[in-house]
């Protein structure tokens, strides 16, 4: 069966990204984009990760599309005609595939137990990670524990995107009384049911926040999600009403804030002698350490997640709604 | 049972792809949006049945993360789409 | 406490200040405190070099977790050695960036710009340090993001599209490296870059492991410019700002020339990559050709920001040259050409700033005369020029030298005279440059007042780095005692692994 | 339990069944509005028929609240999405087929 | 035939990852080299998490009487490299708003005369 999911999907990924070398219509390829996100999410749940999954349904589809649909609202809908030869693309193209498929021809078998890569490094975290660190779901210790360094450097990775985009774009003050009501004023329902919706977004990215240690989930998903949230917010009632709730000041503080809070555990876990990022040293039990630690870091990761995926919508809706007034 | 979830599971995927391939060719835009509206919703259905037809129904929480996405983006491409001009 | 934890030090300093760094509220306060994190960065590495050289290989590891499982930082003389390389310059083009951005930098996107300078030092950093494969992927996508922030904060709207360009080839290159290290992870599952080469060396001949040294080959090509991939790197390093350009061009493209280092000699084995795979003979042709056709462009622009960019381009081929002759002395040359280029193109591009903030043009036509205005800017241009041409008594010099010997030692005469050669046309474009300034009589339209010195605060870290040109120029045993161990050290293959799997 | 299996099977069927014809509704209908109401109301049922088919497999734990969440998110949220974009459509100057075959076919907004 | 089923997958997921490369370097207009950018990059994830999968297992939750688990690595290296690449597009997108609002165009042969061609 998972083979038949797998197969069925794959040719759906397969026809979207042709459909999408094709259409010359952009708007219609961003929201191809947004499905093509959400068949590769499902072939990760079929394939397993689940927390890739989770993270690549909100941040592919969610994200990115409404970054890119703020993006073409500004520059316009088609791309032009090319009038430039395709073949040079299409030979590079060719000759890194053919690579890649001599590549495979050594590869382990899909699927198969005895693979290296199910032998070496993994067994240790599959056996040994609840005992050692504490936690059912295997993926939020190895992500928060064993490769934290790692994730540290992610969250810095989203921190640096805020900077960029800030830089570049920058959020304009002004006051907020006399700019246009923006949003669907005129969608009535809309406005009725977002009211209704945003609560239990944002409920249930707490759920994911603190659930994350046991189920799918976790600072990442929650912050994108609380983000999305807000972001509905500024889409349905306009953006002057959710720079009323949250400011872009105060998010760029919060940006700083959650990844010093991440950074403070490793501090502090240097402080008491064991090695950055050591959360054994938190605690005089160490898997009440870890659990400590990796609740910290987490929080630090949603707050940081949340508050540079919210700014870096601010600032293109913000240039999207001069652009267009 | 797992007999009749396999046999729903790949009903579903018939109605998503047959959403799919509305969404490919459509006469207007707003049939492209309502086919990939229409491939969202039957995605987090999919999702819930394959959660129990795995075994593993604790994955819910990912069908309710497409549900949300898919209405975040469905308002999204419509506030936007207000934006650009019309093609032609 | 301090140093148990001095590995990790130049990695997180910087990365913990930046956040802190955007909290200040004002500009000159950001930019004390960056340029005291860099310092303290730079006092870091220096130390690891220091014990590195006595001690040899440093290890720590993240979060307490032994490798492989946990992520380990590593530092040998020849990371060190780049390492120390880099936050030097960061330091210098920090103290040199006060007067230079607040010129060219909106005001209110100065706080920003110092915060993506530690973003980038961060990154570099942790290239350098990190010895885990796919941790190299995560810091090496901070400092692009942070490099692509940093050129496109330029006022010339032309950096707009080199940091597309840049971004676009950057992130098709960070790609590569992933799949690369995919398909070595799928053969070995492993990623500490220790456990990775014991574990290839262990196998058969893999077309996996093959197809991943290509792709993680042609990956960091395109990061470290290399010929055929280098069209991001001229736009780029033209249009930013004065104190990018010379921040980038003697780090950013180091830090990738040590990452090929590291990932031909700890990982696959020379012998693998070299023997088997005839890598060398590819990478010498291409070192060949970039030195050429890229001195040769720098002959023909007019824009002297691009006539360096392309000059950047040459010394690569340089570097890359030293490593496919796959000898120690080849390999010391490449390694302290790392270390030499990043000290004559740091005061290069110091030197092309202080004219830009002057006149406000980098165009040849705008250096006439300026012998006489801005002679101590143009005395710092003149002797890094002599020292990217390998004038005797400065660095570019000594580079040239091993490189030459590292020749001679395999009787490969056409490769000592094309270095020979490739040195004549540096004489062509730096000296069109200083015929303008020196012979050149400064356009009486100009009004003359406002050409003059620049600030002391620019001046003073330009002329640090030409007294180091000529320092390590005359006195080469720093320099040559640390390549020379480094390139030794990366020729060991004999490195037991340590580690019980 | 066994009686539980031949409901729930027979709810999942139903809800497939009405998921089919609203694909086929959205091939078939002759303009758009005719297909969005093909494929929301059938959205809404085969929701309502699949969920419910799976929610007698539960045992009451944590899984039936999630079941139970989605299925009252879809209920609201997909007629909304259908009724916005429904109107949207109206106000970019989509007409129904009665008001196109009234005029001459060129006026008729196209993609 | 075994050949077949113990590599189909890898061959779809190069075919995708070239057809994402593949509008990356031919398209003309900036916001769908971004759009193919992404679907270079979603490939090689599905790449990786292709290679995480045991045939049988599960996912790596840790439940009562399996022990069976698929492999919690990759998929870990994935959600990091997801996250760069929403960072990616995010600092990209704002870099075309730019240089929409300084050119007028994000095309790219409509630069050709102003040697700014990307």
């Amino acid at each position: 069966m998972t083979e038949l999911i797998d197969l069925v999907l794959l040719a759906m990924l397969a026809l979207t990204a042709l459909k999408i070398i094709f259409l010359k219509d952009l708007f219609a390829v961003v929201m191809l984009f947004g499905i093509y996100s959400f068949l590769s999410a499902l072939i990760f749940i079929n394939l397993d990760a689940v927390d890739v999954a989770f993270t690549e349904a909100s941040v592919g589809a969610g994200i990115s599309s409404v970054l890119m649909l703020g993006t073409l609202a500004l520059t316009g809908r088609t791309e032009k005609e090319n009038k430039r030869s395709s073949l040079l693309p299409l030979l590079v193209v060719t000759v890194t595939g053919a690579a890649l498929i001599y590549g495979t021809l050594d590869m382990p078998p899909f699927g198969a137990a005895n693979n290296p890569v199910h032998e070496h490094v993994a067994p240790r975290y599959i056996e040994e990670s609840p005992k050692e660190v504490g936690l059912p779901n295997m993926v939020t210790s190895v992500l928060a524990s064993y490769r934290g360094f790692d994730t540290l450097g992610e969250t810095v990775v989203v921190f640096a995107a805020a900077i960029g985009v800030l830089a570049l774009l920058g959020v304009r003050r002004e006051k907020t009384d006399n700019v246009r009501q923006s949003g669907f004023t005129d969608h009535y329902v809309l406005r009725i049911i977002a009211k209704l919706v945003i609560p239990l977004i944002i409920l249930f990215a707490l759920y994911v926040q603190f659930h994350g240690d046991f189920g799918p989930g976790g600072g990442f998903q929650a912050g994108v999600i609380a983000a999305a949230a807000f972001i509905l917010y500024a889409l349905v009632y306009g953006l002057p009403s959710a720079f009323r709730v949250v400011g872009p000041k105060f998010l760029q503080g919060l940006a700083s804030f959650g990844v010093l809070l991440y950074a403070s555990v490793g501090l502090y876990s240097m402080f008491k002698g064991g090695q950055f990022l050591d959360y054994n040293k938190l605690a005089v039990d160490p898997l009440a350490g870890q659990h400590y630690g990796i609740i910290i870091i987490e929080l630090g990761v949603g707050i940081t997640v949340f508050a540079v995926m919210l700014s870096i919508y601010y600032a293109f809706a913000s240039q999207t709604e001069r652009g267009n007034t | 049972m797992s007999l009749v979830l396999a046999a729903v599971c790949i009903a579903i995927m018939v109605v998503m792809a047959l959403a799919l391939a509305r969404s490919f060719s459509s006469p207007t835009v707003y049939d492209r949006i309502l086919g990939i509206n229409m491939f969202g919703t039957k995605t987090v259905l999919f999702i819930a049945v394959v959660g129990f037809l795995m075994g593993r129904p604790d994955f819910l929480d990912i069908a309710i993360v497409y549900a949300l996405i898919n209405f975040i983006g469905m308002v999204a491409v419509l506030r936007f789409f207000e934006y650009t001009a019309p093609v032609e | 406490m301090l140093e148990q934890h001095l590995v990790a030090l130049p990695i997180i300093l910087p990365l913990i200040a930046a956040p802190i760094a955007l909290l200040f509220g004002r500009t000159i306060l950001t930019w004390a405190f960056a340029t005291l994190i860099s310092a303290g960065a730079c006092f870091a590495a220096f130390s690891l070099l220091i014990a590195a050289l006595s001690e040899g290989v440093l290890s720590y590891a993240v979060g307490g977790w032994p490798p492989p499982w946990g992520i380990e930082l590593r530092v040998d003389a020849a990371n060190a050695f780049v390492l120390f390389a880099v936050t030097a310059l960061s330091t210098l083009v920090l103290l040199y960036s006060k007067a230079s951005a607040s010129h060219e930098i909106d005001p209110d996107k100065q706080a920003l710009f110092y915060t993506a300078h530690l973003l980038c030092l961060a990154g570099l950093s942790g290239i350098l340090v990190t010895g885990d494969a796919f941790n190299l992927f995560v810091f090496l996508e901070i400092s692009s993001l942070a490099t692509y922030t940093l050129v496109s904060l330029a006022s010339d709207k032309r950096c707009l599209t080199a940091a597309f360009r840049y971004l676009i080839m950057g992130t098709i290159g960070a790609t590569f490296i992933l799949i690369g290290v995919g398909l070595l992870y799928m053969k070995t599952g492993t990623l500490n870059m220790l456990d990775l080469s014991a574990r290839i060396a262990a196998l058969e001949a893999s077309r996996t492991v093959n197809t991943g040294l290509a792709f993680i080959m042609v990956g960091v090509s395109i990061k470290l410019a290399l010929f055929p991939l280098h069209m991001w790197l001229p736009g780029a390093y033209t249009y930013a700002p004065s104190a990018v350009s010379a921040f980038l061009a003697s780090t950013a493209t180091k830090v990738a020339v040590y990452v090929m280092i590291r990932f031909i000699f700890t990982i696959f084995g020379a012998e693998h990559v070299f023997a088997e795979m005839g890598m060398d003979f590819i990478l010498m042709v291409l070192a060949v050709v970039a030195i050429f056709k890229c001195s040769y462009v720098a002959c023909v622009q007019s824009n002297v920001k691009t006539v360096l960019a392309h000059s950047s381009l040459a010394q690569i081929g340089y570097m890359v040259l030293g490593i496919s002759l796959v000898s120690v002395t080849g390999l010391m040359a490449g390694l302290i050409h790392i270390f030499n280029h990043a000290l004559m193109k740091g005061a290069l591009f110091m030197a092309v700033g202080a004219v830009f903030y002057r006149l406000g043009s980098v165009n040849i036509e705008a250096f006439r005369g300026l012998g006489k205005r801005m002679p101590l800017t143009m005395a710092a241009f003149t002797i890094a020029g002599l020292s990217i041409i390998g004038v005797p008594l400065t660095v570019g010099f000594v580079s040239k030298w091993y490189l030459i010997t590292g020749a001679l030692e395999q009787n490969n005469w056409l490769i000592a005279g094309l270095v020979l050669a490739g040195s004549l046309l540096a004489v062509v474009y730096i000296g069109r440059v200083l015929e303008a300034a020196y012979f050149k009589e400064f356009p009486a339209s100009h009004d003359s007042k406002d050409v003059k010195e620049v600030p002391l605060s620019m001046l003073i870290p330009m002329w640090v780095l030409v007294i180091a040109n000529i320092y390590f120029g005359i006195d080469t045993s720093f320099t040559t005692e640390a390549a020379t161990s480094a390139a030794q050290w990366l020729f060991q293959n004999n490195q037991v692994l340590e580690l019980t799997p | 339990m066994f009686i539980l299996d031949i409901v729930s099977s027979a709810l999942l069927i139903a809800g497939v069944f009405f998921g089919l014809t609203g694909a086929v509704g959205l091939f078939k209908f002759p303009d758009f509005f005719t297909r969005i109401h093909a494929a929301s109301v059938t959205d809404s049922v085969a929701a309502i028929l699949i969920i419910g088919g799976l929610l007698l497999q539960t045992s009451f734990d944590l899984n039936t609240a999630k079941l139970l969440f989605i299925l009252a998110f879809l209920l609201i949220t997909s007629p909304t999405a259908s009724h916005a974009l429904a109107k949207s459509a109206r106000h970019g100057g989509l007409l129904c087929l009665a008001e196109t075959t009234n005029k001459p076919t060129d006026e008729r907004p196209h993609d | 035939m075994n050949f077949i089923f113990d590599y189909y997958n890898y061959w779809v997921v190069v075919f995708l990852m070239m057809a994402g490369f593949y509008i990356v370097i031919s398209a003309n207009n900036l916001v769908k080299k971004i759009v193919g950018l992404n679907i270079f990059q979603t490939s090689v994830f599905i790449l990786y998490i292709s290679m995480g999968k045991v045939s049988g297992g599960t996912a790596p939750i840790l439940v009562e009487g399996v022990t069976q688990y698929s492999n919690p690595l990759p998929h870990v290296l994935i959600l990091t490299a997801i996250v760069v690449g929403v960072a990616t597009t995010a600092v990209g997108l704002s870099l075309i708003v730019r240089i929409k609002r300084a050119y007028g165009t994000v095309e790219e042969n409509e630069f050709e005369n102003t040697d700014d061609a990307i």
